[in-house]
């Protein structure tokens, strides 16, 4: 038996590295309307090929096209591209504000703003999101005001936060987003929790859980899929696959299976793999899973296909592991150009009225940024007190809180 | 009033918050038909259905983690992790999650759990059930922390444990749940029945959060106790004759440093017991702030005595556990001193 | 959409508890010999089904079949008779042991002797177990002193392990077994991690990593998945899914899928499901996992599919929450009365000759028991010192041990 | 001799050991082909190839997990927490298993590991950037605990810890990275090029693991500090013009107590600081340490500047963080005390 040869060690490696020519070839396409829809009820066991495919509803053409087609109508459409062009221009802003030491941080969405921003409308109010960091969409998509959200990235005298939280940590429960942790992959299970709750309760609310492609290797993504196995809770667990985990591609998290969809499928929960530049396929998927949830059918596992077009982050710069132009060649494309695209194809929309909305936008967000600059910036204008540091610890102050707070004489 | 053991007067505890309010639900690994390992749960599940009381996969992550989303959802669930030795998986979701959820949502969410353990050794478990990790609840800002002495103190403080608006730790004895054990493992063990802490109010009553009790009054020191340790400390007491005030501390974070800071001004002296191993231990707390608070008190050095600072061994655990020989011999030395 | 029923919480319910009739009428015994047998390099998703199958080798006319056959000649099958019988009455003799306050804690095997019996002999001088407090037939099978492991249960001053850990949580290191924590889970990432230090370095030594099905549920069985897929580590996976974890069973910690095995589908790991009852089949399967191992062709998942006849511990009573006599049901039989009727038929075994091996094998379980009794028992005789106690914390002891040594007095 | 930054000296560090020792392998999330996020192990995947220096899954839990197992065949993995605030998914690998593996196999198998990981705050990282969480490692019997304060000593500690034959939490000050920083937020940051400590000998060289240092004699009090702290002492001394000796512990368990009870003997006096949590920190077992071994030298009660018992803010980063205004205070009350 030691005629063996020795073992080798395996560490996945991407395609291409800086300097190299971009090359998404090995990533198979399917045709957009390709995919079929199965009956929410129908039995897992039978459309486990769906996790393994790409549900797409937009063509080369901008037509909407097969079964996933037609959820949406064009008022629907127009605001949805609105919302990718407000959150486009919202991070552009935050993006230039960081750079001026407006805020200390900051992370964007460029190449990923159909997934939360065509999700949120397939939502009901009450129904509850565990976003990461990269779903402002959710935020922006359900009309919470733009100026909080920068209140909260300034830190400044307005931020409903008080200046506890990381720049674009927000949290607004009235509009069904969850406080967002700076640990990754925590609140996949707290989704999973709080859909337990209100089925427990009797209720009608269904929860949203969302995590990274990289984050699902945490230990949380496990028991997520665990407890909503088990307990069949009324929840929807996406994963968006931007291909990147900061500098390490998708191949280390995922390993030898094909897809992050394909996880569901070890515990018996439908698992879908859906285009996520395609407004119209994620807003289809996202219906699909949430009335599953809603008829007490129990979890759905979403993976979304996208990339991340930016840095990581600001403290980012990738050009250090990946190709410059790889987002160039990325096949799914860019979701507001499809969109703005198919509207065009539906004659509801034009490039004129592109340019117009494009300028309203911009407006509007500026518009924003004033007001809330006027509230302060990071370290210009007002701020939370020194004060608000130790209010909310708990929900009524203990002694040794107090007398600190006295120490600091704040 | 009718006696119970520990692990009684916690069932009722249980029993008496889900009946007042709906939202308080209980879970954990074994916990809901067969009713938990030490039964602490037994026929809350005949009583309240399986929405409110069921078995959970073998996941402490998956056990908190998800009770912090029902936290953030309105239910205030009281959860069991089957010994605190086997807490560290839901060591994350407790610490980054459920302590600091109200704080960085200013008030948007919240987390009213609980997080129930059988805790401490004397039993013969060995490494993984004899620990008493305290000290790694008492750093986290957000959470508080509790160790009940007796069934009395048990189901009044899990009561308020479970209406707390905050993530409440709350660390049984176990070596405590038929009796109050004095150390003194080779004598006949005294049931809860023959003591009158085992006597327990029926219905719903509160022993408030944040403060301590003095089990024994005394003046010539200090003994800063909690849980199995209060037994300890009577018997050495009385085994070395030393009048000493023993405080029963009940909760340690927030910590009644007031009744702490009255005791010792009084004594002047301060010996610290407790199971855990000793550096880092929640004692180095208690020995800071007696000495911050009441130096210019104290005729003697603070004495610490507690588990050594080894992994809870198995054949050796009456080496390991801190009995009134040791404690009293640190109580002698901290009166000669 | 408000219109929607109200959510229900679901729990998983086993069909029988104490009181009703055990019934495993809903279990799928597939007919031995009936699953096929791919080749070790056969990629992966080209045998999913197994999955959700039982290789099962012996039929019910004790005939060994099928292309899963053929693994051992009649020596080896002699020996591994022996090997589980010899495990069954050293757990009759430790039970006892108990329950004389010789030792504080026992844990059986009853009706899963087969698997860690046969799996040990698909192994090579040098592999490693990372085993759970349920596999005492490696060391059994593997040639372990039986006085060592009666030692270590006594906690007595031969005790290998100086009476530091609880009984049964042995560690024998130059047999393959890693040392047992009392944390369930932990150690199946450990395995993962041994295997890819063995592949780092060029090795051929592989690794086998043990967990219940309750035990799947923990955060460590995701991690060691992830990790054993994405770095290919050659290592063997096992899951013992005997039915229980304590009194919860096995349908709270599976959920939805069908099988412990299809967990490992969406990982793209290889998985199969056995008949862990079944010496053969357990060892066949076991030679093919480590062949795929040891040809650097990475993991695999195996479940072992079995029931825990006896308590969980010598601290548990099922009578409180199943059937007394579902064992007595339990379709896939006893693994040691199985072999032996196989041996029969085979012509290499006879009544006769078992009843004198039973009377031998207690023999010797009783000489190991009264040689080790010499060196003590938990309360009585020889002990280790409370000096042990202090030692092999750290390689060095550091001064504030030493301190707490001399202050201890010993 | 070359002055390197802190991050240089940890590179070249891992370098000298990986070259040294074949059985040394690094590994952790964006540690392999990018180089780390603060690029400490920027070139080593080049140098060595990836069987050796390598990229893992977000998986804590995975990389401590599966550096267990490799210690135990034979490795020495020296692995990376990407930052300490995320350490606790893999609390229970370090604390159960890692800590515990060579006691309950009485040495059979092994543990020799360095996890990695930059803490503190100062960097306007807010809650999950920030965190010193020493105190919940300096707990756990069978662990190592290190913090260096600087280039030189970071090399050198880091060498020793990976050679040690045990696990060793190897905690790096982030806001040293660049420069020896005092707390003084609003002026211009000093580079290591400019400090002597930034001096770091080409090769192998070992600092002992506990071991402190003296970084400043002085004979009016003890200052007890490490990591970031050791500059906000000297800042706070220089301001204050109080005669403070500075002690920087470098190793935080085993601690150097013989280090700590021969200068407060000296002194007199004391003052422990640390940006972690104040209660139940590492101050409180200085503390409780100081008081039993030096009691009666002591001349006013032992102060501890810490952070506050809030989680760390992002806003009021510089109102948390304890710097040399907050300390120097102390310091004067505990002259005057
Ligand atoms: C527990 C934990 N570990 C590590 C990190 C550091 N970290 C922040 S984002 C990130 C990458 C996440 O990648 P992915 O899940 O794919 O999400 P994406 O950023 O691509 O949206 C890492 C490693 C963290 N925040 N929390
Ligand atoms: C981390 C952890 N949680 C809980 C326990 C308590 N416990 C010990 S055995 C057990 C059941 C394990 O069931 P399973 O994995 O199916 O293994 P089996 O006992 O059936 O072989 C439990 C819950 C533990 N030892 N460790
Ligand atoms: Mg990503
Ligand atoms: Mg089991």
């Amino acid at each position: 038996m030691s005629e063996d040869a020795p073992l080798r060690f395996h560490v996945p490696e991407p395609e291409v590295r800086p300097g190299d020519r971009p090359d998404f070839s090995n990533v198979k396409i399917p045709q957009a309307g390709s995919v079929r829809r199965p009956s929410v009820d129908e039995d897992a066991e039978q459309f486990r090929d769906l996790a393994y495919s790409i549900i797409r509803v937009l063509n080369r053409k901008g037509e909407a096209v097969g079964p996933w087609a037609g959820t949406l109508d064009d008022e629907e459409l127009l605001q949805g591209l609105r919302h990718m062009m407000l959150l486009r221009a919202f991070d552009a802003r935050m993006q230039m504000a960081q750079r001026q030491g407006k805020t200390s941080f900051y992370m964007q969405h460029m190449g990923e703003e159909a997934i939360s921003c065509a999700f949120r409308k397939a939502l009901n109010p009450g129904d509850m999101n565990f976003p990461t960091y990269r779903q402002a969409g959710l935020l922006i998509a359900g009309g919470y005001p733009m100026v909080d959200m920068m209140n909260q990235i300034f830190s400044n005298e307005a931020d409903p936060l008080k200046g506890r939280q990381l720049p674009v940590m927000y949290s607004a429960k009235d509009h069904g987003f969850f406080s967002i942790s700076g640990n990754l992959g925590t609140q996949f299970v707290q989704a999973v929790g709080w859909a337990m709750a209100s089925a427990i309760k009797g209720d009608s609310k269904i929860a949203a859980g969302w995590i990274g492609d990289g984050s699902t290797a945490e230990s949380d993504f496990h028991a997520a899929l665990v407890f909503a196995s088990t307990y069949r809770a009324p929840v929807v667990l996406n994963i968006v696959n931007n291909q990147w985990a900061i500098s390490t591609f998708q191949g280390i998290a995922r390993g030898g299976s094909g897809t992050f969809a394909a996880r569901g499928l070890g515990f018996g929960i439908p698992a879908l793999r859906v285009d996520g530049n395609d407004y119209l396929a994620v807003h289809a998927v996202a219906s699909w899973a949430a009335e599953r949830a809603r008829r007490n059918l129990g979890p759905t596992l979403v993976e979304y296909v996208t990339y991340r077009v930016g840095a990581h982050s600001t403290s980012d710069d990738p050009s250090a592991y990946r190709p410059k132009t790889e987002s160039e060649v990325w096949p799914l494309g860019d979701p507001v150009i499809r969109l703005k695209n198919h509207l065009i194809v539906r004659g509801a929309w034009s490039e004129e009225r592109h340019k117009q909305a494009e300028a309203e936008v911009l407006d509007e967000v500026i518009t924003a940024q004033k007001a809330a600059e006027k509230n302060g910036t990071l370290h210009a204008g007002g701020k939370p007190s020194a004060r608000d540091m130790f209010e909310g610890v708990y929900a009524e102050m203990p002694p040794h809180l107090r007398r600190q707070r006295q120490q600091a004489g704040v | 009033m009718p006696r119970k053991t520990m692990i009684e007067a916690i069932r009722d505890a249980m029993d008496v918050s889900m009946e007042r309010d709906d939202n308080v639900v209980v879970f954990g690994e074994d916990v809901g038909y067969f009713g938990g390992v030490f039964r602490a749960t037994q026929g809350l599940q005949q009583k309240y259905g399986s929405s409110r009381c069921f078995d959970t996969p073998i996941s402490e992550l998956g056990i908190v983690g998800t009770a912090v989303g029902m936290a953030s959802y309105g239910l205030k669930p009281c959860v069991e992790v089957q010994f605190a030795d086997y807490v560290y998986p839901a060591y994350d979701q407790i610490v980054s999650e459920a302590a600091r959820l109200r704080y960085r949502s200013n008030g948007q969410f919240t987390c009213p759990i609980v997080v129930r353990m059988p805790t401490g050794g004397g039993i013969f478990g060995g490494q993984t059930h004899s620990q008493s990790p305290e000290a790694l609840f008492t750093h986290v800002s957000g959470l508080k922390v509790v160790v009940p002495s007796n069934p009395h103190d048990a189901k009044g403080l899990l009561i308020a444990a479970i209406a707390d608006p905050d993530p409440v730790i709350f660390l049984e004895p176990k070596r405590l749940y038929n009796g109050p054990f004095d150390g003194h493992h080779d004598r006949p063990v005294t049931p809860w029945s023959k003591h009158e802490l085992g006597e327990v109010p029926a219905g719903y009553y509160e022993i408030p959060l944040g403060k301590a009790a003095v089990r024994r009054e005394g003046k010539d020191m200090t003994v800063l106790a909690y849980g199995t340790m209060v037994y300890v400390a009577e018997a050495a007491a009385s085994e070395t004759g030393i009048d000493a005030e023993i405080v029963d501390l009940r909760t340690l974070l927030p910590l009644d440093l007031d009744a702490i800071v009255a005791s010792v001004s009084k004594t002047g002296r301060c010996v610290i017991v407790h199971e855990a191993t000793g550096t880092s231990g929640f004692g180095a707390e208690l020995a800071a702030l007696v000495q911050q608070h009441c130096f210019f008190h104290l005729e003697a050095p603070i004495a610490r005595v507690t588990g050594w600072d080894t992994p809870y061994p198995h054949a050796q655990e009456w080496d390991y556990f801190p009995g009134p020989a040791r404690l009293g011999r640190a109580m002698l030395e901290t009166m000669e001193a």
